[in-house]
């Protein structure tokens, strides 16, 4: 078997040949556990329901990072989705697997927008979700949201009427391959740019049409090249003239 | 999509899924001259709009913006369109912008500078462009179950469920009693009916027939018989259709001197006829 | 991050660190394409499939042997059903996939009521039962007396359509904490404990319990036929009747 074991590209670490060495042993046992467990698992396993099945006091961060760094390269990834794990396909073999794409439905223009705002202004209740949008949310479309899974009542804001509040869901996460909304596309960016508060920052500015002088003088290096950064610049736009 | 006829209705009702066929608005309505249908309410307009002024939303003109918005609110109403009360709203907020920007503000005026009213509405349009960028760089990661995929065949976690059940027996008692008591009372038991079958009444008939000396009242010739009164009619119908069939048969002789007088029979060749009886 | 992979229980092979080596880097791309095939995959992976998916003149043997042992001892294990491959939890850690949850349940109302109808009445058919009752029995509240472990079938009714007939078990004694079934209190104990109200029907009676294993002269035994009809084989069952 030695030799087998060898020749495979993907040998198994020799600690675990003459196992008797018991941290390895421990160690190996425990990381066993951890691929099992996810492993079988659809969703995505709560950190808390792994620990509960190791020894008390494990650092399970540490294990968890070991078996992610152990399948890093290989075609099943381990990926962290808020407070728990899943393996997933490595995504740079998709290619492989549209057989296995279920088709959904794809949401409206509407439905999206919706849906980013809700993700990078959360809590967020419908009033300001209407306010950046300048136009009333139906009701339908924070019902086809919820639908999704990805997005989620949250509560209640403590302001006069008590509004819902609104905000994504571990599902949400898990879809676009986040492990936490912090790591949501442009995050810093955008509240660098102060484009996630709901007032106007002290700092903005736009050019005066009427005065092409003020123009220069207006013009804030820190807020235009925050906007270059965002992405603003529509494709094909040279956004110079 | 937002129906110009009526403004007060949902902005957005029946386009929460994306169409198959996206129309490109700026491609069919290249001058944005009339048309709402399409636009998901005034900021999204005005978006469309700078861009057709300047790719580049942080150096549009925004008095330009509020001149050509007004200019299309102009030209609705000429054709009049009734337009959403949105448009509307946003038509007089952009007229005042317009004023601001172009009237020096008269001094100690508390009211906001055009500069400031104009930085408000490019801050709106540039948040709710990001918010659009923001969705498209989103749905265009990779993503689960398009890109990346979950394991097929998940291994469910069997659960093994033991189920601790709490009763005792004073509830056992209780339920079983209340239960009976109630079943007691509400439930009337309707004592099947005692009917002689036709047979059973021709047997019994015949058996008797050997006493009748004479003509006697069926009531009488039955009376053993009847000693329950919820039994009379059943027996009185049974045996008087088995007697018919004895008639028939010339066995038995019956007479009735009138409707619902009492019906007397005999046996036949028997006895001597008797004197008919008054 | 070499030294990140060394330190892992379960390093990735120096094959990969240097991976410029053609062979190595190609078998490395195979194996991938293998595991998330499989991985992905709703139901075992026909070798014929993955074969398709490789470069033609693979030994796909030889390719599933190496990775089927790269796993043989992981958490999770690639084993061959058939023609097909498919990952599957390491059997000696079945115990991952078991829950256990115990959970105290309420009895209903109604399903004290059967309860308490069969322990009286026993041994009673379900439309026995309902005559008693006056009401339907649901299949429901069966079900769940059978899952309490109080309740049995015990066998089937010498008349038309044979129904089942259902009586109490050792554990109905022990759970209420009677030594016999004819402990239970009869119609004057039950007047007694202010239960049953002193007027009753004329006709009223409450039955001695009988919960006799031999069945009664109007019982037949279950046939072999019955016992998969009606599921007895439950574990440690009257399976080898």
């Amino acid at each position: 078997m030695s030799n087998a074991v060898e020749a495979n590209v993907l040998p198994f670490p020799h600690l675990l040949e003459g196992a008797d060495s018991g941290p390895a042993t421990e160690t190996l046992r425990m990381v066993r556990i951890v691929e099992a467990m996810i492993f079988a698992s659809r969703e995505p396993v709560a950190e808390k329901a792994i620990a509960a099945r190791l020894p008390e006091g494990t650092d399970i961060g540490e294990l968890l990072a070991d078996v992610q760094m152990a399948y890093a390269n290989r075609g099943v990834n381990l990926v962290r989705v808020g407070d728990a794990w899943a393996f997933r396909t490595a995504d740079d073999l998709a290619f492989l697997l549209q057989k296995e794409a279920v088709e959904t439905r794809r949401l409206s223009k509407a439905a999206l927008e919706v849906m980013a705002i809700i993700a990078y202004h959360q809590p967020v209740t419908r009033a300001e979700i209407e306010e950046i949008r300048g136009v009333v949310t139906s009701k339908g479309t924070l019902d086809v949201l919820m639908e999704t899974a990805w997005v989620r009542m949250r509560g209640r804001r403590k302001t006069p009427g008590r509004p819902v509040t609104y905000g994504t869901t571990p599902d949400f996460l898990d879809h676009f391959g986040l492990e936490q909304v912090r790591d949501l596309p442009g995050l810093d960016e955008l509240k660098g740019a102060g484009l996630l508060q709901s007032q106007v920052p002290a700092n903005f500015a736009v050019p005066m049409p009427n005065d092409d002088d003020d123009l220069q003088d207006d013009e804030d290096p820190f807020t235009l090249d925050d906007v270059e950064e965002l992405g603003l610049l529509t494709p094909g736009g040279a956004g110079d003239e | 999509m937002n129906n110009p006829t009526n403004p007060s209705a949902d902005q957005e009702t029946g386009d929460l899924w994306e169409s198959p066929t996206p129309v490109d608005r700026t491609l069919s309505d290249p001058d944005f001259t009339v048309d709402v249908d399409g636009f998901e309410g005034p900021l999204d307009l005005l978006l469309a709009m700078a861009r057709t002024q300047k790719v580049d939303l942080s150096k549009i003109s925004i008095l330009a913006l509020a001149m050509q918005y007004l200019k299309f609110v102009e030209q609705a109403r000429k054709l009049r369109l009734e337009l959403a009360a949105d448009y509307l709203v946003m038509a007089a907020w952009l007229a005042y912008l317009k004023s601001r920007l172009l009237l020096p503000a008269p001094e100690g005026d508390p009211e906001p500078s055009g500069e400031e009213l104009a930085n408000q509405l490019a801050f709106r349009l540039q948040r709710l462009e990001a918010m659009r960028e923001a969705a498209v760089h989103l749905m265009n990661r990779n993503r689960l179950g398009r890109d990346v995929f979950s394991r097929g065949d998940p291994e469910p976690v069997v659960i093994d469920r033991k189920q601790h059940f709490s009763a005792n027996l004073f509830d056992l008692l209780t339920a079983y009693a209340s239960q009976r008591q109630r079943q007691s009372v509400s439930s009337v038991t309707i004592a099947r009916r005692e009917v002689w079958s036709l047979s059973d009444a021709r047997e019994i008939l015949t058996r008797l027939m050997g006493k009748l000396s004479d003509w006697t009242p069926l009531d009488v010739f039955l009376a053993e018989y009847m000693v329950d009164p919820e039994e009379r009619p059943g027996v009185i119908a049974s045996s008087f259709a088995a007697s018919l069939e004895l008639v028939r048969e010339g066995a038995l002789e019956i007479r009735q001197s009138d409707s619902f007088a009492p019906l007397y029979m005999r046996q036949i060749n028997q006895n001597p006829v008797p004197a008919a009886q008054g």
